[in-house]
């Protein structure tokens, strides 16, 4: 058997670590993976999964970058009957089966630690990408879990920014504006992942306000660093190994003519713009300081990476 | 032959001036040019030759004076306009696309087009083959781009040119500068040959001797000033280069 | 003369091309073009020349290869256009609205027939209204192109966001989607036809070209390669239509459409896809762009400002409108290239385009378009985009890094440039 | 004579200026500049031109101004270089491989005062020869610059993602993060010290160009005109480095400053931040650039190349290797401004520099340079990135929406240009 | 004044080739020069006078041949190899950065330098007002950029250019074709004065006049050969014409 990966870029960390485990889950079931890297372009994507089908997979796997402009290529693969994951990100396809870890809860979960750390006072949002659907996925759950807050008066939100490109450059003149334009009063930061909370840190760290709660997401090395430093909140770890392993089980069985349904842990699901899909969501996990050892025991990080410059930091830096 | 200056002169040039931030170029210099008349326009390097003559070929647009043809005002503010008036230049820096061959650069904005609206590449190179034999017999090289060309070659093919489209004012920048001899006499020929279907021509031109045997009216200027217009047949060279070195008027009947 | 003393040394085989009058530049191109689907497809167990893989390349070189032909206008009037892929994006928002709000909130449902026509015309007159715009700043207001476009290249992008609030829209028009490629094709029967017509209409030319050179008793082709010549534009072309026809629709796409007429599909039965409507849109626009280029006042107006502005500004061209019009005619050509690639995609998406302002103008450069102005070939900008497309999806077949492609990619260029310059060199100019 | 005619109408008030022999373009520059600062400062009420943010602005602009006063010498020599942005990624991964990878493993420790000059050698070292191996392909095998830097572009992000892995690698050495800008600065003492320094060379340098003018008996200022001109400039550096000074080291920062020494902080302690290290970086280029523009062989050869490459190459100069040399020198620049940038962000993240290509040839066209070549100033350059900053900046700080900053941006890029095609034409050329 | 021509020639160009893709432009020419003489270089448009100089000048490769400088076989491949030998070039295209102002052209690639290294603006301009006092008194315009200068001003500064720096071999390729008559009165001065002084001259020139007036002998080519060189004292300018346009020889021994 023969999967195909049509990956959408590999321009955030996280995405090698997908691939590894894909591929391992593959080898352990005997099948060969075969892959495409759209580098941010939804026609190239499309131009992928066609040149993957010409080679003659029997399953795919999609990490769309767009969730809607990919759906030709769902059509191309059920044409000829073979079986579509959408992988970690959406595509609005009742014949995609959607794996993924939910972005608006991943959005929900940093607006959680955030709020838990600083319950009250002035937040700052910083946001991905305006051209990345999942940005606003993200930017939803957060409302979500601050909505009460901001209601009853508790937090205001006095500054919200795109972050081009998800750059940590351009998240970082952003974070400095904004701190400029409040006279330093921010009590806390949302950012939408952990290169833009990398950003956003160094420019907390030039006014001394390093330590104020921020939040991100990947389990960057640098980003669960600086949880360890104590310069971040929360790092909501997807753990990217879960998922791409349970992919490349899920592609195998699919391939093998496995109905969606009989698939562990699927269950029906309808998408916000009201599209119905078999589903398998796995849990994230909010790494803070209290959890650190976690990704550590997980083989995600090692102690020396983690702990880089830190001492006497919460475990397992102590 | 004598020329007829009787009537509205074919062009005239009136207090034109040009000037180059502040600098001024041309300076209130009027001209003017009957049918089958050569006027050389003389004068030291910089004197504003070039540029007085570029007004009337649309290439620059002057700040004051005015232009009349056949005695009427007219506007010419870029080269389609003097195309217009059957104006033809050859300028000094030729202006030839140098990617382009002969052909080409000959019907340059005016392609002879078939039936179709298609461009005749065929019947161009023909007529092309047809002039240049009158102008320059060695000329061989067709097919190729003009950028190939010596600089003589390159002057033969502008001067093609300016002498295919039924012109009734011709002007010519130092056509003969890069010539050789046998070259520069067929333009002395051809000029000839013009001035006898009636055709005005202004002349720019170094060279005193040609001058005296080309023209029938020579205006000379300096430091952008008009020092003055003779009549070639009642002055002597040297009446000229005095106008030209030193820009003064030569004493009226004859020589120093 | 010394015009008549052509080179004598090192001929033989290379009068024949000669006398044939083939461009020895084309014949280079065309001969890597089929190197690298030679080593991909050694490298892809022959997956890589499958007519499926073969139909599939062309699909996708059109929408950079529509745009290339208008680049090499721009760029042999010494100008730049980095605003193409942006533009793209906006005109596909528009047609996208047009034809998923504007018309149906006029009450011009989904499936009405006019709905894809109004939106291409619309996406055209956005395409060349902005194109025509851009072209005056250049022309008119003697901006410089670079600068012009590289404005254009962050105002369209987002223009386009603003358009659509940063939303995917879609799915598209039915009608519309058919020009997007696997979509809506010509057929087995249709496909042969047309190559038929196709080999009628390059033999004519052919004999016209010659007929008009002996009228005017200049020297001709022997007649033996004129027939070389017919036989081998009609090898190239009902091959072409051979393999696309060779690449089948899947039962299952054929059984779907049996039982949407109710019927059920024969045992056995097949049907090829033949030739793409998008190809053939490409097709016209490349013959239309070359008739342009060497045939027609405004194409030679093109290559003479290109050779030298001045030159031709004082020959009566008016340089300022011809810039007005290269750059209209490369904002239309944008807004078909845009119509194809969200046709193909089934919606507009936002990030539509991104980045093709670099593929267009490799195409073009790889195709010996040259950046100095005044040189440049429509079939070179097409070949150029073919061949940078057959490198990428070749790659990505044989499952090189992205990363790694990217570096390909940039290296492919440089050479392909300097084996051009070479060439050059070694056949005259110094 | 013609050319002692100058004009006589519309002089008064312009005539100071021409006294004074300032460049009425750069004028222009400042003016456009002061207005933009006004009205961002009253869409923010008055916090757009505190101390604070005018600190902010400066550092913001560095990396980017660095790299245009290299971009000047590129273009003015008709070349450019779009491969800066994904050059500075190359040099910015290889710092910090050097300094978090290499050199830990050597057994030199985190914190190890040799860390830091040796990773930034590295990095100078890597976009020299990088620039150099550019500049040959340019010079001596004649692709054209934006072919081969296109190509860069796809290739020097590529290799930095191979070098890191794709991962971000950080945090980088403390030592070398005091050179990203608010981390490492002189302190009030140190800036003033500074300042005074700076005005005595400046007004060194002005009385000695006098002295050389009077030597060979031509016309000088009037001496009340060079006064003038020694008072402007110091009020202009002394100004700028009081404002650097009014910007007071938080208090948390500064007690945590205590702390760390076990002090205690004596009550209503205050410091200044004064000038910083990068912005210091960014004045020494600065003048070192301008230095070799206008004093330099190197320098007349560079413009000389631009106004006529053909002249300049008859005339002897080596017009390749002078390409090499110029390509060179914009990758050492790449590799300081790599170093600010990922000193400033404090890790090296594999999307640094994206787009900076832009933004760099941006900063040098605003700035005055002209892309056919032979015109431009280094200080326009820079002013020309700090113009572009502070509009990114503001309207970060008003609110406006990233898409729309772009709008902005690209159309202020076009005006720019237009206003000094515009100016130009006024003041003599046709 | 009589110019020795025993010893070595200062320059031997012998059996010149060049060709452009196929087209032979030199075609084994052989000239040489002594020192204090002038060679005129003649020929029609396109005989490849302008390309020969080059291979000298060091602008073109030749294909084939070698140069001799006092006797002894020298590769020159670039202008800066010409320049090493004290040869210095008018270019028929004269060849200057137009964005430059006068004296920074007049010392490209030479320039003065102050003890610090750096280029010494005032010393140039003043050195430039000095020469440009002898071959241009009316020459004014010292600051402004050569591209605001006229086509003869830019042939002063050429020229000014190619005398200043001790030449001992000098190649002009039709100097006085843009100038005007007084402005060619001062060349043709100038060319006297160098000749005094020992320098070898190169001029190609197309008018008869100035070459029966300038220069000791003349070479004179027809379609890239050398048709002959003969003593320009011995022969009548139609002898000489007689070369260019026919290709022939003329009689021994005085006129047709
Ligand atoms: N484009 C320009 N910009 C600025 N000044 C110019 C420009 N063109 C010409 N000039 C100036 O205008 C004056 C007249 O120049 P013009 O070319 O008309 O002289 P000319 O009489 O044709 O000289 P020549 O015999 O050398 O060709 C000169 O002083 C020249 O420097
Ligand atoms: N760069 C080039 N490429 C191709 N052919 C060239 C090139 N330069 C010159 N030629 C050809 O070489 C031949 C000699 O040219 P060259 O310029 O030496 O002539 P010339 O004797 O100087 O003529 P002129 O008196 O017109 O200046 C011509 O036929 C010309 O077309
Ligand atoms: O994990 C994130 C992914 O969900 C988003 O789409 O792109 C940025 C990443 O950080
Ligand atoms: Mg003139
Ligand atoms: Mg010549």
């Amino acid at each position: 058997q023969t999967v195909g990966v049509s990956w959408s870029n590999f321009q955030e960390e996280r995405w090698k670590t997908d691939e590894a485990a894909i591929k391992s889950a593959l080898e352990a079931a005997g099948a060969t993976y075969i892959s495409a890297d759209a580098q941010s372009s939804s026609s190239k994507q499309l131009s992928d999964v066609e040149s993957l089908m010409a080679q003659g997979v029997d399953a795919l796997i999609i990490l769309a970058q767009d969730t809607q402009a990919i759906i030709p290529a769902v059509e191309a693969a059920a044409n000829e009957g073979v079986p579509v994951i959408a992988y970690d990100r959406l595509i609005e396809d009742s014949r995609a089966f959607y794996l993924t870890f939910d972005n608006v809860e991943v959005g929900r979960m940093q607006a959680r630690a955030v709020l838990e750390a600083a319950p009250e006072g002035n937040y700052v949002m910083i946001k991905g990408s305006p051209t990345d659907p999942n940005a606003d996925f993200l930017r939803g759950g957060q409302q979500e879990v601050l909505q009460e807050a901001i209601d009853s008066g508790k937090i205001t939100i006095v500054g919200e920014a795109y972050t081009d490109g998800w750059l940590p450059a351009n998240a970082q003149r952003n974070m400095e504006q904004i701190l400029t334009a409040n006279d330093n009063k921010v009590d806390a930061v949302v950012a939408s992942n952990d290169g833009t909370a990398g950003g956003a840190v160094a420019a907390l760290t030039a006014q001394g306000l390093d330590g104020i709660p921020v939040s991100g997401q990947d389990g960057d090395h640098a980003a669960l660093n600086r949880v360890a430093r104590g310069t971040q909140t929360v790092s909501v770890w997807k753990d990217a190994r879960e998922l791409g392993k349970a992919a490349g089980e899920i592609a195998v069985q699919l391939a093998g003519d496995t109905m969606a349904s009989d698939i562990d842990g699927a269950a029906e699901w309808t998408s916000p713009a009201g599209t119905t899909l078999w589903a398998k969501f796995l849990e994230p996990v909010p790494i803070t300081k209290d959890n650190l050892s976690t990704v550590v025991d997980a083989g995600w990080i090692s102690k020396d990476a983690l702990c880089q410059g830190v001492s006497g930091g919460p475990a397992p830096c102590n | 032959m004598m020329v007829s200056r009787t009537g509205a002169p074919l062009v005239e040039m009136r207090d034109i001036s040009v000037s180059f931030g502040g600098i001024k170029a041309v300076d209130h210099v009027t001209v003017d040019l009957y049918p089958g008349e050569v006027v050389g326009l003389l004068g030291h390097n910089g004197a504003g030759k070039s540029t007085l003559i570029k007004c009337l070929s649309g290439a620059y647009r002057m700040d004051s004076g005015e232009i009349l043809i056949d005695g009427e005002k007219v506007e010419i503010t870029n080269p389609r306009d003097a195309r217009r008036y059957n104006i033809e230049t050859i300028y000094q820096t030729l202006a030839l696309a140098d990617n382009l061959d002969a052909a080409s650069n000959l019907f340059l904005g005016r392609e002879l087009v078939s039936p179709t609206g298609l461009v005749d590449d065929a019947q161009m190179e023909a007529e092309t083959r047809k002039i240049m034999a009158r102008l320059n017999p060695n000329f061989r090289k067709f097919q190729d781009p003009v950028k190939a060309l010596s600089g003589g070659q390159r002057q033969s093919v502008a001067i093609a040119r300016a002498v295919y489209f039924n012109a009734r004012i011709l002007i010519m920048d130092e056509p003969t500068a890069a010539l050789g001899p046998q070259e520069t006499q067929m333009v002395a020929e051809l000029i000839e040959q013009l001035k006898a279907q009636g055709i005005g021509i202004f002349l720019i031109e170094h060279d005193i001797h040609n001058v005296m045997k080309l023209c029938d009216r020579a205006s000379v200027m300096k430091n952008g000033q008009l020092v003055g217009t003779v009549n070639v047949a009642e002055v002597t060279d040297e009446d000229i280069l005095g106008m030209i070195i030193l820009g003064k008027q030569p004493r009226p009947h004859g020589a120093q | 003369m010394a015009e008549a003393n052509a080179s004598g040394a090192g001929a033989g085989r290379r009068n024949i091309f000669k006398t044939l009058e083939f461009d020895t530049r084309l014949l280079g191109m065309v001969g890597a073009f089929i190197l690298v689907c030679i080593v991909f497809n050694v490298l892809t167990d022959g997956r890589f020349l499958t007519p499926r893989n073969i139909f599939n390349l062309t699909i996708q070189t059109v929408s950079v290869a529509i745009m290339a032909t208008g680049m090499v206008f721009v760029i042999v009037t010494r100008n730049i256009d980095l605003s193409v892929g942006s533009l793209l994006a906006t005109c596909s928002a528009m047609m996208a609205i047009t034809q998923t709000q504007a018309l149906p909130s006029l009450g011009l449902d989904y499936g009405n027939p006019v709905i894809a026509p109004v939106a291409i015309l619309v996406g055209l007159l956005t395409g060349g209204l902005i194109g025509a715009f851009q072209g005056w700043i250049v022309g008119y207001l003697s901006v410089p192109a670079f600068i012009v476009s590289l404005g254009g290249l962050l105002v369209w992008r987002n223009v386009a966001w603003y358009l659509t609030s940063g939303q995917t829209i879609g799915p598209l028009d039915d009608t519309f989607q058919t020009l997007g490629g696997i979509g809506g094709t010509l057929g087995v029967t249709g496909s042969w036809i047309f190559g038929v017509l196709a080999t009628l209409v390059a033999w004519a030319a052919i004999a016209q070209a010659r007929k008009a050179r002996i009228n005017h008793e200049f020297p001709v082709k022997p007649l033996w390669a004129e027939g070389v010549l017919m036989a081998l534009s009609a090898a190239a072309i009902l091959g072409f239509v051979a393999i696309l026809n060779a690449y089948e629709v899947p039962s299952r796409v054929l059984r779907r459409a049996f039982e949407a007429r109710g019927e059920t599909m024969p045992e056995g039965f097949t049907a090829g896809y033949g030739i793409p409507f998008s190809v053939l849109l490409l097709i016209a626009v490349a013959v239309v762009m070359t008739v342009i280029a060497r045939r027609t006042r405004l194409g030679r107006y093109i290559f003479a400002t290109g050779g030298n502005p001045e030159a031709a500004e004082l020959s009566g061209i008016n340089t300022r409108l011809l810039t007005v019009k290269v750059f209209a005619l490369m904002g239309v050509l944008c807004a078909l290239a845009g119509m194809v690639a969200s046709a193909r995609l089934s919606f507009h998406s936002n990030d539509i385009g991104t980045l093709d302002e670099l593929r267009v103008i490799a195409a073009a450069v790889i195709g010996g378009t040259a950046l100095a102005g005044g040189i440049g070939t429509i079939y070179g900008a097409i070949l150029g985009a073919l061949i940078m497309q057959s490198l990428q999806s070749g790659m990505a077949m044989v499952g090189v890094d992205a990363p790694f492609q990217n570096i390909v990619v940039g290296v492919v260029l440089v050479l392909a440039v300097l084996i051009d310059i070479l060439y050059r060199k070694r056949t005259g100019d110094r």
